[in-house]
């Protein structure tokens, strides 16, 4: 099993968190994982994302050209990088935020957590829970152990509810 | 406070304008939306509260303001604006008024 | 130190774990994109460990204060990329030619000057060897992964101990803002060298008196040795001379302290060597990029092997002499920038294989399909062998 | 080769011309002096560099000087990306050398007002040794030195201006080095104009620049500016609006204060910001001392044969 | 500048003097031995040429403030040694980068460190090339003697502006502590060439748009272009770029700027070549050792010649490789060094001829007998071919 | 490994054993201090530089300290070569660097005694920002400074403390730029002990690097010395006589004289060189204060677990 | 001045010590000639003007100083010699006036 | 015709500007010539020399080794380098201030500087004139012109009376 998967959203999202908090899960998995980022001349603002490679054997070469899954947490985003999404590859988007021409699954994640977890800062995590759930490459154990290691301190559990409901969503 | 009048978008720029007047002098407070970052500094720092953020957001999500009150045309906020964004324009040139600008 | 286990750690944050675990306990630094992180660690870090940090006002500044520090008997480090590094060379020279061992991580960008600050690049490999005035024997690792510059860190202040002398860590953007899986091990696991110490009484000692291995017993200021140092040519007493003998002997002993021992210093990896009539030559990020290229450019059919060094300099010359000799027609070397190491292999094959360049000027390393291209191309005979 | 008259492209009717042409006219109305291809800039949202570039270029328009008679110079960092952005000559040069760079600038064609436009880890952490002997020699060019109280394009880490106690990405347990205080380096090493201002102060902010311009010497102006992102975000100042408010509150207007008693102390809550006007002294330039020995040398030379 | 004449000149002095007749009106630097004659010089005659001379704090600020006088339209030049020399790479590389026309001297003494700072060496010839980070392509000239130097100064700022580069004159501490006879030709017998003005009007003009030769026009601040020039890669506007393409259009072209234009830059002198089949190869002073060598050991039978580049970079690499397929049974490279030129001569024989050493750590330079000795020692198979 | 406790070799009876050894004993009472075997040093007959070394070496055999604590860290220069003299730890480094070194070898060992020997060019030319920062951070050590007036080292250049006026090497038609004022500088960046004395004070001088010695912080001592061959010889004070005679009759002790007002003033014939030990003050150092912090985040880190 | 008695070369090192007597004190001023490079400042310096240059020159041709008036012991000159080739030699050593050493 | 020659003495005697009247006159005469000194860390004291080299041809080597002609004006100076004086070499001296084993020939030049004519620092100039006669390695005419363009104006008239004193010594 090998797979490239693109978080990607605006700054300020966390998007760099979700890249984060899936490459741990995937080490406690025993996986090889290798996540990179792209850094531009603004310390703020635009398009970003985090491209993880996870896989049975080891990563060589380290980055993502045509992700196998791509999550836009915002419209710049998806129109960023869509078209470099493979022919048969997973898009998820947060539905609220993103409309996409082509097919894409999602969650109104920001509204989740906004309204229903009254946090909207922890829309990424619901959307690694949906993810998570979606994709099924890592154990939900071992993310739930990343969310709580990663996390802000004293938000751990705010967290983790927010990944459950994703992961429920996605489970649906 | 009451949403003013904007100007017609005069030269297809995208920009906005808020006619004022003040005084003997009339202008108008522009604001050229797709540079704005939302940073709030005229909004803040305008001495009259002249100025709002607007609801609708921007293509990089930030909401440039507009004019609700009666702007004095001080030009305070062309000034702190870091992102040449909003600018007084003025309808006569006075040219012994001419420090304000 | 860390506990050991696994962690998912990035490249730079691996270079300063690495350091705290090989005993590095003075570190000074001036930001720099894209090394920043080291530092940044290395401060979070210090205060539990003892260790002192020091945010010097520019580059020159740092490494001059971790060659003092490393005298004052601290395993000292400092880390920066290419700007800086080029700011460093005059005391790169100093630390060389007064044997002082410490560590230098240099973290390549796109250059020349400002260049691309954020973007990957491989344009300082021959800098690290021809960059400070005069002549030097120097010791440089390209690592390629986050646990590879964990590990070569530590390498890199071992070596930097046993031999004396200033060692380069020639990261690259790429290798240090990657995030990958770190296996630090027990303590008890990693090895440890220390400096040689005097065994001779101060008044017998003499700090530049070599022992067989060319190394100089060194004695630490405080340690009651009343060691004189300096950057002036030098005679084993650590007196400045004008004499063109001393010259001689002390700059000789310095370049053959690495040729002599090149055998143990030496490191680089081979891969599926056995039966190519091409090699790709190939190190730090690119190399990860190279090993793919191997794999696929076989599936096409092409008898292609891998020569990467981990060391840069010493250079693995020799066994490209041989490989050129024992049947390899051609060497392919992938680096990011306009040829520095290619030289370098073009001139150890000594005509008896060709030598190609696959080139690129910086901002995103080779793809594995890129290499295979230039493979085929050469294979069609598209490709004129390297000549400047 | 057939260079036209280079003044004649920067008249008033030239510049409305190019402007109208691009489409431009009755935009913003400094748009004349940006390089307005490269706006929006790529500094932050709240980020304080854009009021003091604008402020320099109301000052610029204000003044008598012709465009194509100033130079911008300026070194590494955000602050450093202002060259990039001002449609005059500008040269954006390596971390810490604007200074040397402009003094080589300005003596080979005094005719040039040149401005070095930088940030304080710029022109004080690795630049710190030419600020002194360039104020020492007193070469005639003008310094607006950004001090953010850290390093903001490689992702605020401490430096030379840093408050004691400040956390920071390399002070995270709190700062424990003395910061400068750069009107006093700057009058101590002989600067004949020193000013320090916020981006609050606007529009003494234009009148500063615009003093400097027309003055002979060197010229040094410190503007204390918002860094939301670098190092606003961990003091408590998160927006760019927070710290602004923080100037206007906490700023103490002493025109002619002693600069070695401007130090800013924040861990004092009682401490104002004391801006001003600090010096303003005539003495001669690097350029007039060695004319007059150059041109006796000269005189010298022709008695001697 | 000089009345036209003979003069009996000290090598510092003559470069001096060529700058000043090359239109030299700009000079920074900061003084060290062996090169401080030539600050000390400019200081006597600027007045009466109405130069600007500038005694900085160092030598960074002394390279930065003559890049900045180049922009001010000045021909502008400093002067150093191996310690300064190492702390203008930074800026050595701003100046390849932004294409900025100026002249660097650096008068060799031995190195490496502080070293022998009043003896002469050559150990910084490979600093010239791969001493500032990244990929860049240079000029630099090895002149042997006060007229050479006279003469090369001129030619040194000839290229300069003609390809807009900071180019280096490497003397060495011989050479411009000699006094010699140097012939200042009149005036009108002065080539003098000055960097190529836009010929677009300001809003039309690209400052980094190249013409065919590769090298753009050059608009000075204050002609009315408003340029933008950073050190950061740029585009044909001079505007900054994060674009990989960009980068490699830039720096392609900076390195073909030279390559592509070797055939008019590129100078070398042989001497006595046609039935050689052992080629001596020397530069700057040592050439002068090497020349009477070859006439000793022809005396003695060998059939010996010389090759002398007189531009180090770029090199006659194509001339050797053609004179190792045409008869050269071996090159002997005589440096003061412990080898540097010599692994280009080694790479360019392609293995076609041997290539050996006679090496000098610096203090004095070879004497022709040593040189002959070496030669005939080869011959006696006692000296194994060079690799490292 | 055996390493004998180093401490012995320093008893006073290791020394004595030593110089008899060696047959000195009974000569110079400095040799057991100073490396015998280089001296005569190879500075020119006349120069101040001796007398310094002297006083500096009197110093520290006043002091309490053992030698194998003390370290001595010059740059380059004639200055420079105190390093190679002293019997201590001793080290000659890069030109400039002798501060950041220093620091190094400070916050690397905080029980050695650390004295920067080194010339006004080394450390207020090329190495000037080293000096600010150091003295901004306070960091523990003392920098002798001799102030020659130029570059002795390498043919008598001007450099930034030759007066305005001066004819040397570089400034053949006279100097045109002004010097620094060493004390104000150290001062106004932070020394918490600031002193200027000249050759002919030996006593006091004895005295100043004694209190420097034993004082805690970043202590300047601007010592001003006869270079005959490179400044005096040019400028009509021949040789290191008619200079020590100079300063003898033109010098005026005044302790707390304000830094910022001595500046040597030699165009003005009625000005005297101002000597005297101008600050002595408190402050904690750059080690204290790191300590204090680096503890609290250890602290803190225990209470976080 | 006359002539002083110059002590025995004591120690094979060449140098020559002049003994003097100053209030309670005895003691002498030692020269070590190879050091001398002839700077004169000892002759200068020295309140009572007891030292005088000497005719003969060392090997480098300095002409090192000798006594020729009547030292008072105050060790100025051992401190103004910038080449460690002058000091005073105390007969006794008195604790009480270690500070003139 | 190409011979190499050492002017030695100790610093302040200015056996440097020696080697430049020389090498200045060989250039008037139409020689090739080049001088070299050596350099010590010391800026001061010591034994000190010039090498020159004079040929009729194109001088490529420019160190002295063996010279043809060593002039010593310092004991010091003669015993660091009479041994490198060509077996058949010419040994000038100051006779006053030197003793030499070696056969050699020269003037008390101290002497007749100090005392004839009242100048001291001319002694230089005085064994130059004595070498030109003794050497004729160049023209006295080219010698005279030399020594009053390099010496200190306004001691021209001096400094042209010392060389011919010399010379005249030479010719006897
Ligand atoms: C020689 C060198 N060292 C370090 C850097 C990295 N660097 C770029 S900008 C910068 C600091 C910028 O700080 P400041 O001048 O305060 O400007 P700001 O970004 O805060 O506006 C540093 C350290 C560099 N480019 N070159
Ligand atoms: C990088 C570098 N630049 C220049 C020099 C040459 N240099 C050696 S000493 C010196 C100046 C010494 O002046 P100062 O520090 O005042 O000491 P002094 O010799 O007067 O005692 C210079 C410029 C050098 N060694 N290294
Ligand atoms: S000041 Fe400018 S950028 Fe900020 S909100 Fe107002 S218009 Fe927008
Ligand atoms: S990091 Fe700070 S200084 Fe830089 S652009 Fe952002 S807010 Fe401005
Ligand atoms: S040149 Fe000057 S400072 Fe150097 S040793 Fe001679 S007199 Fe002293
Ligand atoms: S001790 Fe004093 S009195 Fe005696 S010789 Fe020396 S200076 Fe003169």
């Amino acid at each position: 099993m090998k797979k490239e998967i693109r978080f990607s959203g605006f700054g300020g999202q966390g998007v760099i968190l979700m890249g984060h908090i899936f490459g741990e899960a995937a080490v406690i998995d025993g996986k090889d994982v290798t996540l990179t980022k792209s850094y531009g001349p603004e310390a703020r603002g635009g398009a970003c994302s985090t491209d993880i490679i996870i896989s049975d054997d080891r990563v060589h070469y380290p980055q993502v050209r045509e992700p196998d899954i791509l999550i836009s947490m915002s419209q710049s985003a998806l129109d960023t990088y869509v078209s470099e999404l493979k022919e048969d590859g997973l898009l998820l988007i947060d539905t609220g935020l993103v409309e996409s021409s082509r097919e894409a699954e999602g969650l109104h994640a920001t509204e989740i957590a906004g309204e229903e977890l009254g946090l909207k800062m922890v829309a990424n995590i619901v959307m690694l829970g949906y993810f998570t759930a979606k994709t099924k490459l890592v154990s939900k154990d071992s993310m739930e152990e990343a969310v709580a290691k990663l996390v802000p301190e004293g938000t751990e559990e705010k967290n983790i509810e927010a990944f459950n409901r994703g992961y429920e969503e996605g489970n649906k | 406070m009451s949403e003013k009048e904007e100007d017609d978008d005069e030269n297809g720029s995208g920009e906005r304008c808020y006619p004022a007047e003040s005084k003997n002098r009339e202008g108008s407070i522009c604001v050229i939306p797709e540079r704005c970052k939302g940073c709030g500094f005229c909004i803040e720092f305008c001495p009259v509260q002249a100025l709002e953020a607007s609801e609708d957001t921007t293509e990089k999500g930030y909401r440039p303001p507009k004019m609700t009150g009666d702007c004095v045309l001080c030009g305070k906020c062309e000034k702190v604006c870091p992102e040449f964004a909003i600018y007084l324009k003025e309808k006569e040139e006075d040219e012994e008024r001419g420090e304000w600008i | 130190m860390m506990e050991p286990g696994t962690y998912f750690m990035e490249g730079n944050t691996a270079c300063a774990e690495g350091a705290i675990a090989a005993g590095c306990r003075f570190f000074a630094g001036y930001p720099i994109t894209p090394a920043s992180e080291i530092l940044e660690r290395i401060c979070e870090r210090f205060p539990e460990v003892h260790g002192s940090y020091l945010q010097m006002e520019d580059e020159l500044a740092s490494i001059a204060s971790i060659l003092g520090a490393s005298w004052a008997g601290r395993k000292a480090m400092t880390a920066t990329s290419g700007p800086g590094f080029s700011l460093m060379m005059e005391n790169y020279g100093l630390g060389l030619m007064t044997e002082t061992p410490c560590v230098i991580v240099n973290v390549m960008r796109g250059g020349p000057s400002t260049g691309l600050p954020t973007m990957v690049a491989q344009g300082d490999v021959n800098q690290t060897r021809w960059g400070t005035h005069g002549d030097v024997g120097v010791v440089v690792y390209a690592p390629s992964s986050p646990q590879e510059l964990f590990d070569y860190t530590i390498k890199a202040f071992n070596t930097a101990e046993k031999y004396r002398l200033p060692v380069v860590i020639l990261s690259d953007e790429m290798v240090s803002h990657m995030t990958e899986k770190v296996e630090v091990p027990p303590k008890d696991e990693i090895e440890i060298v220390d400096r040689k110490k005097p065994e001779d009484p101060p008044e017998e000692y003499l700090p530049y008196r070599p022992d067989e291995d060319l190394v100089p017993p060194m004695a630490n200021a405080g340690d009651g040795y009343s060691v004189h140092v300096t950057g002036l040519t030098h005679d084993e007493k650590g007196h400045p001379s004008v004499d063109e003998k001393t010259q001689s002997v002390l700059v000789t002993r310095l370049i053959d302290k690495i040729r002599k021992n090149a055998d143990d210093i030496l490191e680089y990896e081979e891969y599926k060597v056995e039966d190519a009539d091409t090699m790709i030559v190939a190190y730090g990020s690119v190399y990860r990029a190279a090993i793919e290229a191997v794999d696929m450019a076989r599936e096409k059919g092409y008898k292609v092997g891998l020569l990467r060094p981990l060391t840069i300099w010493p250079f693995p010359e020799e066994r490209i002499y041989d490989l050129a000799r024992e049947g390899i027609d051609s060497f392919l070397v992938a680096e990011i920038n306009f040829g520095q190491i290619v030289y370098e292999v073009e001139r150890c094959t000594g005509g008896a294989s060709d030598t190609y360049l696959a080139p690129r000027m910086g901002g995103t390393i080779h793809t594995p399909e890129e290499i295979v291209d230039r493979i085929e191309a050469i294979d069609r005979g598209e490709i004129p062998a390297f000549k400047e | 080769m057939s260079i036209r008259k280079s003044r004649d492209w920067f008249s008033p009717d030239y510049m409305e011309q190019k402007s109208k042409k691009e489409g431009t006219y009755g935009l913003h109305p400094l748009d004349n002096y940006l390089r307005k291809d490269r706006i929006p800039h790529i500094w932050c949202p709240g980020c304080g560099l854009g009021i003091i570039l604008n402020s320099y270029l109301r000052a610029l328009k204000n003044s008598d000087i012709a465009p194509e008679d100033t130079a911008v110079v300026s070194g590494i960092g955000c602050s450093g990306r202002a060259a990039g952005y001002v449609d005059v000559d500008s040269f954006h040069v390596t971390h810490g050398r604007a200074i040397p760079f402009a003094t080589g600038l300005k003596v080979g064609n005094k005719d040039l007002v040149t401005t070095v436009f930088s940030g304080d880890g710029d022109l004080f952490a690795i630049g710190g040794n030419h600020f002194i002997h360039a104020a020492r020699r007193n070469v005639d060019f003008n310094v607006i030195c950004v001090n953010n109280f850290n390093y903001g394009m490689t992702g605020g880490q401490a430096g030379p201006t840093t408050p004691q106690g400040a956390k920071t990405s390399t002070t995270p347990w709190g700062g424990f080095e003395q910061p400068f205080n750069l009107p006093a380096v700057a009058a101590g090493s002989g600067a004949v104009y020193v000013a320090r201002w916020t981006t609050y102060h606007v529009e003494k902010l234009i009148e500063s620049f615009e003093e400097a311009l027309n003055k002979q010497g060197f010229c040094f102006i410190e503007v204390l500016s918002p860094c939301p992102t670098g190092y606003g975000r961990k003091v408590g100042l998160k927006t760019g609006k927070e710290t602004m408010k923080y100037y206007k509150e906490n700023s103490e207007i002493k025109p002619d204060a002693d600069p070695s008693e401007v130090a800013l102390d924040p861990e004092d809550p009682e401490s104002k910001i004391i801006v001003g006007n600090f010096v303003d002294r005539e003495a001669p330039t690097y350029q007039d001392e060695r004319g007059k020995v150059f041109g006796e040398a000269r005189k010298k030379m022709e008695v001697d044969g």
